[in-house]
Order: structure tokens, then sequence, then C-alpha cells
């Protein structure tokens, strides 16, 4: 069924078309057009799922262009790395944007808000469906798009504005790797289907250092979408859009194309172990960099965008030690807790008005809904028996201590602890405790908050279709027959557990027990607080040397510029002048004389010719016809 | 029952067999083309003023009158009475009019109304000629009429023929288009302009008016019909309220019963051509073959009628809007429309085309409705 | 049909005098009005040609483009220009009797060359359908199809920029 | 049928009338309907090859669409020329047009 497949994504871009096109005068109503179109697309892709779950594959192709006779080619892929992103992409999109019509009520710019919103689900659904790296990175910019859109949504706010400028600079940089590597690895390989990266094909390059190289370029793209170490500085800027925009695409969907990306040329990394190496040692940084910095934020937007970067540091961990279904799968449960804290915290904005958690307090009483899946979501992200992330963390560790990366390991289980802490923190600071601020709390309309109740059922269950009791469906399914057994360790289940109970306790003791402990450690350890409460000064690192040494640059250029090829050009002209006076003369006598004598020569002559010139029509088709008449004549 | 339905042909049969006995094969073709031809002309113009009593009938009863019920049982001979009256009418020519025009014009105009019936299968094996363009053939020559009635207009001489024919110019050539794209679909799904094979293309009760393009098509073309013939609500070249009588002002007697009859015989053939093209030409149970196309007919003369007694007449900003911002895009998305019910397998197609022409239909609409009349205000000129 | 082969030549002979004639009365008639309409018939006449020669699609498209639309433009034309007609303006130029002249000495010159030129005449008629056409103008001429197509609507365009008034 | 020696000689002859036509009007529309003349006689010319040549019959009939929708686009683009002349000179006559003469 291609054409149900194709449908998927256009339903969102026929509403964007719509919406683009009528939006002035559908008003409020362009909302129920992209809902309709992505709850559309998401049965459309459950069909789809259905039938690659029950064994069969879709892969169609058309050939765009011909290069030297090797097809550039679009199509659909459906298998079950595709179908689980679809799952992800329409079933937390169509929530999510069920959710932004409670959030997004009464905006100005409300039908161009799901305008966007429809092009980044055809974006995002086109490049989960992509077959080709073309494809794939001409979606990969599309998305981008979309979110530089979205993130800059408010633009009136100067810091929405610099920030999607700077998500969109920030992820150019990935995205130049990309392309490159995608180069390379076309000049290498002579293909661009993604069903052609298998083994064998990599086997046959084996030891090839281009090849190689273009690994490591490829995973630059995927560094920069998902905001690795050291492109991680984008999202939590890219916070200053909507929040359902930052639980779409900054939490649950855009950011996993990195994820995505690199599991599906997951055979390529695999047959390089130092490309594994480095994918491994990028994620694991990013994980416990971006967990060490979460610990102190105050902006509860801003924790949660610290999480996703260390979540996703986490599957990059998972995929570079060799466990491509444990990546995929904490991708999924992740993108369900992800999606639903960030809507929990948007119901928490939208209720008080504010994003500080120190104006916070005491909410679980006016926001009992949002409390209760705000906790689940809490539980399942820091581990918690039997909810979903429990599962899918323990995967991963699981991965990286069978296959003997101890200090990754051990990096993941610190970040673990840190995890549970900081959102246990979260959770406290927003929930228990009295009122802080001065604001007057209310819980969120329903549109809101059924949405909220779907995903916390989904955070608690998704997980086990990864669990021991359905006999790990979801590895099998994904990683096919030649997938590696899993053999549960209990040491690993005992560090799991251990380490977000310590952060459940620690945050207890902290912020429930003594709330003057905190404060005082922080003047303790003043050089940890500030290392993280500043985040390594990386910004300012960056903003020092690379921005500050472009802008010289260009200063510089511009002063070279003004004054020595400006005052060059002057003298040039001033000499200039000084010469013309010669030609001057030359002008007037010679070449003025010359041109009035052809002038006067003409006229003379023309006088004369011009008798001939009727100026009729008829007579000159007349006259053409005599002609005609004597071409007749001397052919006979 | 076989009898019945092929009485006509073997009428005709039974005519030439009794003339090859005695006469040389030529004539025999000659007289074969003579008895359709005469065949048509009688039935043209006798069709012709049955229907105007029908209509003063049908109009009658819907303003409550009785309608002409005095020259014979119902008023049956009143056509006949008519056309004696305008038979021994004078005949005035304006003295400034181009004579040769003002007498050209409603002779002609007759002809291609005429020629049309040569095309429509009036039942099994009841078709003049078979053309292999039928359809288009019908298009050509409806088109045509507009000249006619514009040489009228102009040989005239009078303001108000020429402001009714140059509305009828604007009018039929606007409506043309949206005409021509309304039959594509059948052209499309029939793969011949044969209006006999159309026809066989419904059989079994397959009418095309069954499919969502089929209705969307059938109400483009009845309405654009409607339009060429110059018929209420769109008859804004003889607006009697507005230019007297448009380009037929200047004309009496038999002059103007010539356009009268063009004007009804072009009424009669679009609502045969349209029952042809969707609504299954002759096919239908029990009945004779030529009594299910009459049925037909003149069931869609009703509607006219219908119209006629019912609809006030548009405006000329109203009737160009009309066709080039509604009906002309609807009559392509229309063809698209065909094109996917003709792609897709059986169930789906009705269903995907259906929604294509919904969902075009709505945004058309509303695309359209800035420019609809809105309540009326009501100003009143103090000054 | 070969019986009633000997009337249809007559009548195509008769159809090809009555299609000079009515040109000629087009090209010498000194109201113009009258020129139009007889040019219409000319055109209808041609179309019969056509069906004569078993083009029946061209005929079809003959009378609805040249009669349909064509004529309506020409008549709208002369109902814009002409001053309701004054006859005793002169129709046509000084150049009647050379032109006259010059065109009969073309057209022996034309005529001496048909008669002289071996015409290979090829044993079957050929006859061709709609449906072929519409296959030969989406495949084989599809280029110059949609050259045409963008032809004829920049045609369109420049004609209206250039009937419309400035203002 | 006829020979196609009498077809070309009636498209000849029934050219030729649109030319004298041509050369001869005054009128600039009463030149444009001579002009359609003369493309009526081509058109039929390309019909009459087409039935004895052996090249397939379509190739003609699409050179005739082709001319008569050209003659279209030519009547539209003359016809509003004329209209333009008209407006600016208020005469149709090419005698009586005279910008370019001086």
């Amino acid at each position: 069924m291609v054409v149900r497949a194709v449908l998927i994504p256009l339903l969102p871009l026929v509403s964007f078309a719509a919406i683009t096109f009528f939006g002035a005068r559908l008003k409020s109503k362009s909302a129920w057009l992209a809902i309709g179109a992505s709850v559309a697309s998401c049965v459309l892709a459950f069909l789809e799922i259905a039938s690659v779950v029950s064994g069969k594959t879709l892969h169609a192709n058309f050939t765009w262009l011909a290069v030297n006779q090797i097809p550039i080619e679009f199509g659909v892929l459906i298998d079950p790395l595709s179908a689980m992103m679809l799952f992800v992409v329409t079933f937390v999109g169509s929530l999510i944007v069920i959710y932004s019509v409670g959030y997004m009520h009464g905006d100005p710019r409300y039908p161009k808000y799901f305008a966007y919103m429809s092009l980044f689900l055809f974006s995002m659904l086109g490049l989960v469906l992509s077959t080709t790296l073309v494809q794939i990175y001409l979606f990969w910019e599309l998305v981008g798009l979309c979110s530089y859109f979205l993130i800059g949504f408010w633009f009136e706010k100067p810091a929405a504005a610099q920030a999607g400028r700077k998500a969109f600079i920030v992820n150019r940089i990935g995205d130049i790797g990309f392309f490159l590597g995608i180069l390379l690895f076309f000049y290498t390989t002579g293909t661009l289907r993604f069903v052609d990266i298998q083994r064998e094909l990599v086997h046959a390059h084996a030891g090839s250092a281009a090849l190689g190289l273009a690994a490591l370029l490829l995973f630059c793209g995927a560094v920069g979408k998902s905001a690795q170490f050291p492109l991680h500085v984008w999202l939590p800027d890219a916070m200053e859009g909507p929040t359902p925009v930052s639980a779409l695409i900054h939490a649950a969907t855009m950011v996993a194309a990195g994820i995505y990306l690199v599991a599906r040329l997951f055979p390529l990394f695999h047959a390089f172990e130092y490309a594994s190496q480095v994918v491994a040692v990028i994620g694991a940084v990013t994980a416990f960099g971006a967990a060490y910095f979460a610990l102190t934020q105050w902006d509860i937007k801003r924790v949660l965008a610290y999480s996703t970067i260390s979540q996703l540091g986490y599957m990059m961990a998972a995929l570079g030690v060799g466990g491509m279904s444990a990546g995929a799968f904490h991708l999924m449960t992740h993108a369900f807790f992800k999606a639903l804290l960030f809507l929990g915290a948007g119901s928490i904005i939208h209720g008080t008005g504010v994003q500080d958690m120190r104006q916070m307090g005491g909410l679980w009483k006016s926001m009992p809904t949002t409390f209760w899946t705000f906790a689940i979501a809490t539980l399942a992200i820091t581990g918690f028996f039997p909810l979903s992330g429990f599962w899918s963390k323990d995967e991963i560790l699981l991965t990286a201590f069978e296959r003997e990366h101890q200090g990754i390991f051990w990096i993941l289980v610190l970040t673990a602890a840190m995890t549970s802490f900081y959102m246990f923190r979260l959770l406290f600071l927003t929930f228990f405790g009295h009122a802080r601020g001065d604001t007057h709390a209310h819980e969120s309309p329903a549109v809101m908050t059924i949405p909220l109740v779907i995903l916390a059922i989904g955070s608690i269950g998704i997980g086990l279709v990864g669990s021991p009791w359905t006999g790990h469906w979801f590895q099998n399914f994904l990683e096919g027959a030649h997938g590696e057994p899993i053999h549960p360790s209990p040491f690993v289940i005992a560090m799991s557990v251990a380490t977000c109970l310590a952060g459940l306790l620690i945050a207890l003791l902290f912020y429930v027990g003594q709330p003057e402990l905190p404060k005082r450690l922080a003047e303790k350890f003043w050089l940890f607080y500030s290392l993280s409460k500043n985040r390594l000064w990386l910004d300012e690192l960056y903003n020092a040397t690379w921005i500050r040494g472009f802008k010289s640059l260009a200063l510089f250029s511009y002063k070279f510029d003004a004054q020595v090829i400006d005052s060059l050009v002057n003298q040039v002209g001033l000499k200039t002048i000084d010469t013309t006076r010669i030609y001057n003369w030359f002008d007037t006598y010679i070449v003025d004389g010359l041109v009035n004598f052809t002038g006067w020569f003409t006229r003379t002559l023309s006088g004369v010719l011009r008798l001939i010139q009727t100026g009729f029509v008829h007579n000159y088709l007349f006259i053409l016809i005599l002609g005609f008449l004597i071409i007749l004549y001397t052919i006979h | 029952m076989q009898q019945i339905d092929q009485i006509f042909v073997n009428a005709k049969h039974a005519i030439l067999d009794l003339a090859s006995g005695f006469l040389p094969e030529w004539v025999v073709i000659v007289i074969s083309i003579l008895v359709s031809v005469t065949a048509i002309a009688i039935f043209g113009p006798v069709t012709m003023m049955y229907l105007t009593l029908l209509e003063r009938k049908a109009i009658g009863r819907i303003q409550n009158r009785y309608g002409p019920n005095r020259v014979g049982k119902w008023g049956l001979l009143q056509p006949i009475a008519d056309g004696i009256k305008m038979l021994t009418k004078e005949d005035i020519v304006p003295q400034s009019a181009d004579k040769f025009a003002h007498f050209l014009a409603p002779v002609v105009i007759v002809i291609p109304a005429l020629l049309i019936f040569a095309v429509i299968p009036f039942g099994r094996g009841m078709t003049a000629v078979d053309l292999s363009i039928g359809l288009l053939f019908f298009l050509a020559l409806s088109s045509t009429t507009t000249i006619w009635i514009f040489v009228a207009a102009w040989g005239s001489r009078n303001k108000f023929s020429l402001l009714g024919g140059m509305r009828s110019v604007a009018q039929m050539i606007s409506y043309e288009i949206p005409m021509v794209l309304s039959v594509v679909p059948v052209l499309l799904v029939v793969g011949s302009f044969s209006t006999v094979s159309i026809v066989d293309a419904q059989a079994g009760g397959n009418w095309f008016i069954f499919t969502p393009w089929g209705i969307v098509g059938f109400l483009l073309f009845f309405l654009t019909g409607v339009a060429e013939v110059n018929r209420t609500p769109f008859d804004l070249p003889e607006g009697e309220s507005e230019i007297v009588a448009g380009f037929h002002t200047e004309y009496s007697g038999m002059k103007f019963a010539l356009f009268y009859m063009a004007e009804f015989m072009s009424a009669f053939t679009i609502s045969a051509i349209v029952a042809t093209a969707y609504l299954g030409g002759w096919q239908g149970p029990w009945l004779p073959s030529w009594l299910w196309l009459m049925i037909k007919a003149y069931f869609l003369i009703l509607v006219m009628m219908w119209f006629r007694g019912t609809f006030p007449r548009f405006r000329v900003d109203q009737l160009m809007g009309f066709a080039w911002k509604f009906l002309l895009p609807l009559a392509l998305l229309n063809i698209f429309a065909a094109g996917v019910w003709i792609e897709l397998d059986a169930p789906i197609n009705y269903l995907v085309a259906g929604a294509i022409v919904a969902v075009s239909i709505v945004i058309l609409y509303w695309a359209n409705k800035p420019d609809m009349p809105k309540k009326r205000t009501y100003r009143y000129a103090y000054e | 049909m070969d019986a009633f082969a000997p009337l249809a030549t007559f009548a195509l002979y008769g159809l090809m005098l009555g299609i000079l004639a009515t040109a000629v009365v087009t090209v010498t008639v000194r109201n113009l009005f009258h020129a139009a309409i007889f040019l219409a018939f000319t055109l209808l006449g041609v179309a019969i040609l056509y069906f004569f020669l078993h083009a029946d699609f061209i005929a079809a498209i003959q009378i609805l483009l040249y009669v349909g639309a064509i004529m309506t433009l020409v008549i709208f034309a002369i109902m814009l220009t002409s001053r309701m007609s004054d006859p005793s303006v002169p129709q046509s130029n000084r150049q009647r009797i050379p032109a006259l002249v010059v065109t009969g000495i073309v057209g022996v010159f034309l005529i001496l060359a048909i008669l002289k030129t071996p015409w290979i005449v090829s044993g079957t008629l050929q006859t061709t359908n709609a449906v072929a056409l519409g296959k030969a103008l989406m495949g084989q001429f599809v280029l110059p199809f949609e050259v045409i197509s963008l032809v004829l609507l920049v045609a369109l365009i420049g004609a209206i920029v250039t009937a419309r008034s400035d203002q | 049928m006829i020979p196609i020696q009498h077809l070309l000689i009636f498209t000849s002859l029934l050219f030729l009338t649109g030319l004298y036509g041509a050369v001869t009007r005054r009128n600039m529309v009463g030149i444009l309907i001579s002009i359609e003349i003369m493309l009526n006689a081509v058109n039929i010319n390309f019909i009459g090859f087409s039935r004895i040549s052996d090249v397939s019959a379509e190739v003609a009939q699409v050179f005739v669409i082709f001319v008569i929708v050209l003659a279209a686009a030519t009547a539209a683009v003359g016809l509003a020329i004329v209209l333009a002349i008209y407006r600016n000179q208020k005469t149709v006559y090419t005698d009586e047009v005279d910008l370019l003469k001086w």
C-alpha cells in the first residue's frame, strides 16, 4: 500500500497548505484541520505499522534524477525502525497538536502556529519514511527550518528570535558535516539507499579510511540535530518557543532524528570501531554533562531541556556501545515521558504564568491531574520499576556492562543518579511545600489534560513491550532474527534501582526535609555549583572564541575595505580626471567632426532613398507577392 | 416488447425493403438518408410546438393558473393556432436595418439546432448518424448559435438588440468552457466521443450520475446547458424587464417564430444530450428504449421550466463570476476526480472521488462567499 | 457504397465551388460585417470538407474554434471599430487591378506546378481517430503541444494588455 | 475520391483569394479575415496530403490543430492591436495610419 504510506506525510502537508492559504478566514477552525490531518495520518500509520508487525516491509522508490546512471531516488521505506518512529511521531504528535488547542488559545498568530505544526509533521514523517540519504537530508533541513520557525514563533521577544537564529546556525555546523558525509559516502560506496547499508556492503569497504571518515561526518549531523556535546548549546535556548513545540520538536521527535540517523546507519558504525567509540564517548560525555548542568537550573523548561540532552546522550551512548535496539527502545519510551513532562510543564506555566521554580510550590492541590501525570513521568524517567524508563534505561546499562565498556557504564550510572536527583528536585520544588509566588494556579482545560492522561498511560505501559514479560518482543522486532540475546544481570538491576532511590532520597532530604541544606552546600562547594549553574561557561567560551573571532575578522575586513581599497579607488579616480582633459579636446574636434559628417552623409543619401518607402502596409504586401512571383519564376 | 422497442427501426427497414425492390442502389441510399432526415425534420418542429404548450401549461400551474385551455381539448390545438398566427403576421423590417443580416440570422440559426438531432441516440439502434465525434459535434454546433444571435442583433440596428447580442456572446463564450470541460469525465471513462458508445457504456443501470464525478458533471453540464440556451435564470440576453426582448426585439412573425423554434429545439437537444451523457440515455427497464429517453429528456425540460417559474434572473457580474470562479474550477477538479476514480479499485474510488468533489465544492463555495449576494439592505433616497 | 460514390464526388465539387464563392464574396464585399458573415460560411464549408476528407475531429475543432471563437472575435472587432458602417468609404485601396493581375499570374504558376508534379499516392487512404490524435499530441508531439500552449497563453496575456484601455 | 491535383488547385485558388483580399482590403480587420482564409487553405492541404501519403494521418492533423491554435492566437493579438490603433488613431484603415511617417 504505497499510496497509503505516501498519504501519511501528505495529509499534514495538505493541512499546512490549506491553513497557509485560508488561515485568515479559517481563524480558530484551522486547529481542527491540523488535528484532523495528524489524527488521520496517525490512523494510517497504525495500519502500516500493523502490516510491518505482521512481517511485511514496505520499500518503494522512484527515480528523481540520475547521476552517471546512478539514480537518486525518492521513496518510502517502512521497516521496523521507521515503523517505531512513525508510531512515536504520529501518536505523540497528534496528542501534542490537540494539547496546543488549549495552550495556544487566544494567540494572535493561532492559525500560523498550526500551519507550522503541520509542516513540521510532514517534514518529520518524510524524514522517517526516507529511503535514501539525499531524501533524509532534504527533510532533515525541512525539520530544521520548522524548528527555526517555531522557536522564533514569538519573534517579538528578542530572546526568542535570538534563540531561533542560534538553533539554526548551530545546526548548520553539524549539517555541513552531514552533507560532506553524504557526498563522501556516495563517492565511496556508490549507493545512497538505506537498504543497501548492510553488513555486506560495509564489509566490502572495511578498513577504508574514507568510509570511516564518512561515518564520522555523518555523525556530525546527528550531533547537531540531537544536541550532543559540543553542539548542544542551542537546545536550552530553544525553550523560548511555545511549550508544545518544545515537547514535540525539542524533546520527542526532531532531536531524536539524530539518534534515528545513527540507528539507520548502524551497520556502518558497527564496522568501524573508532567511529563507534566516538559515538559512545560523545554520548556519555553529553549525558553526564547535561545532567550535571540540570542540577542547578531554576527555570523549569531549562531543567527539562538539559534532561533531554542528557537522555539523548544516553541513547547515543547506547548506540555507540552497540545496543541498537536499546537506543531505539529508549528513544521510544523517552518520547512518551519527556513529551509528558514538557506538556505538564506547559500546563504548569499555563496555570501559573511563571517558569521559575522558585515562585512555584504546593501546586498538587490546585492542579491535581497535572501533578499525578507529572509524577508518573518523573518516576518513569528516573527508572522506577516497572515504569517504561526502567526497562529501557536498564537495557542500555546492561548493554554497556555486557560489552565491557566499564568507563561508559559507570558514567551512565552516575548520570542516572543525577537524573533521579534533579527530576525529584523539580517535582518537589514545583508541587510540594507551600506556594512561594503570588500566583493563582488553576487546572488546565480538558483539551490539555486528556493528552496528559493518555501520555501518562503510555509512559507506564510502553516499556512492557521490551520487558522480559513479553519476551523482549520489541528487541526481536527491531533486530530481527540476528539480534543478540539479552541476559538480565542482577548487578545492573541493583545498580539501576539503587541510583534512582539514592537520587530520590537526596532530593527528599534537600527540598522537603531540610530546605536550608542546598544553599549551604552550594556555598561550600561553590566551584562545582557555579560550574553547573553557568554550564561550564560553554556559551561564553563559544562567544569569546568563535563569535568574537568571526566578528573581529569581519571588522578587520570592513576596515581594510574602507581604508585601503577605497583610498586606492579614489586615487585612481583623481588621476583619471586629469587625463580626461586631453581626451576632451580630441573628442570635441576629431570624433565629433567625424560623427557629424557621417550623419550629414546618411541624411542626404536617405533623402533620396526614402522616396520608395510609402509607409503603406498594403504596398509592402504587394511587393512581397511580386518577390514571391520572381522566386516562383526562377525555380520554374 | 421487442416489437415496440424497435418499431421505428423496423418501419424504416420496411420502407427501404419496399424501395430496393424496383429502384437502383444509390436511390435507396438517398431514400434511407431522406427517411432519417424527414423524421427529424418533422420531429424537431413538432417537439418545439408542443414544448411551447407544455411550458405555458407548466408555468401556468406554478403560478396557480390554468394556462391555455380554449383551443381544443386541454388547449392541445393551441400551438397550431399560434403557428397560423405567426405565419400570417406582418413581417416588419426596420428601415435602417441591415436587411441581409436581418433576414439571414433567423433562417440559419435553426440549422445547427436541427443538425444536433442527428447525433442523439433516441433509442436502441435509433441514431441517425453514429458520428465518431458525436458529443464534440454537439458542442461545436451549439457554439455556432452565438454568431447568428449576434448577427441578428447587429442587423436590427437597435440598441437593445445590440446589448442583448453582446450579453449573449459574453455569456455563451463563458459558459461554453465549463460545458466542454464538464463532459470530459464521460469521455475519459468511455474513451470515445460517440454518443452510441456513451450510452452503451452505461448499460445495466450503471448510469454515470451514480458516480461522484457523475453527479457533479451532470449538474455542471445541465446548468451550463441551461445557460447556453439562454433560459431563466440565465436569460439576460432577452431579459424583458431590462432590454425589451434582447436580440429579437425587432423581429416579428415567422422570423420571430424561428428564433423561438431554435431556442426550444436547443432546449430539447440539451436535455436529450444531458440524459445521454449522464442519465444512461435510452437505457432502462421495462419500457421501450425510445420512451425512456423521452421520459428523461422531458423530465429535464420540466426542471428547466420549474427554474423559469421560480428563479429570478442573475445579475451580469454574478453570471460571469458563477461561470469563471465556480463552474470552471469545479469542472477541472471534477476531471481530476474522474481520473482518480478510474485509476483506483472499485469500492475505494467512490470514496476518494467523492471526497475530492465534496472538498472542492466546499472550498469553492467558501472561496466565493465574499462575492455572494448578502442580505439586502435598503437605502432610501431622501434628497 | 460504390453506387453512391458519384453522388458524393459531385457533392464534393459543389462544396468546393461553394467555398470558393463565399471566399470571393468575403474578400470583395463592401460591407465588412457581411464579409464576416461570409467568412463564417466559408469556414463552415471547410469544416464540411474536412468531414468529406474523413477528418471528423478536425472538422469539429474547426467549427468549435474558428466558427465559435475566432469569428466572435472578428465580429466584436468589427463592431468596436466601425462607425456604424458608412458605405461611402471605399473598402479597398487603389491596387485592385495590379493585385488581381499578380495573384492571377501566381495562380497560373501554382496550377502549372501542381499539374506537372508527379504526386506519389499511396494505395490506401489514411484515416485516424480522436484517440490516436490524442496519443500523438501527448506522445510524439508533446513538446510542440506544450510550446503551443505557452504561445497561446502569452498571446492571450499580450492581447489583453494591448487591448485594454490605459485607465 | 477526387484526384489530389483537383484538391490542390482548389486550395491554391482559395489561398490566392485570401491573398487578393489581404492585398486589397483597406480595413485591418478585413486583412485579418483574408489571412484566416489563407490559413484555411493551408489546412485543407495538410488534411488532403494526410489522406494520401504514407505517413500516418495523425501527424498532419496534429499540425492542423497547431495551425488552428496559432490562428486563434494571431486573431486575438491582431485584433487587440487593431483595437489599440483604433483607440489612438481613430481609424482602422491601413492608408490612414501614419504614425511612423514624417
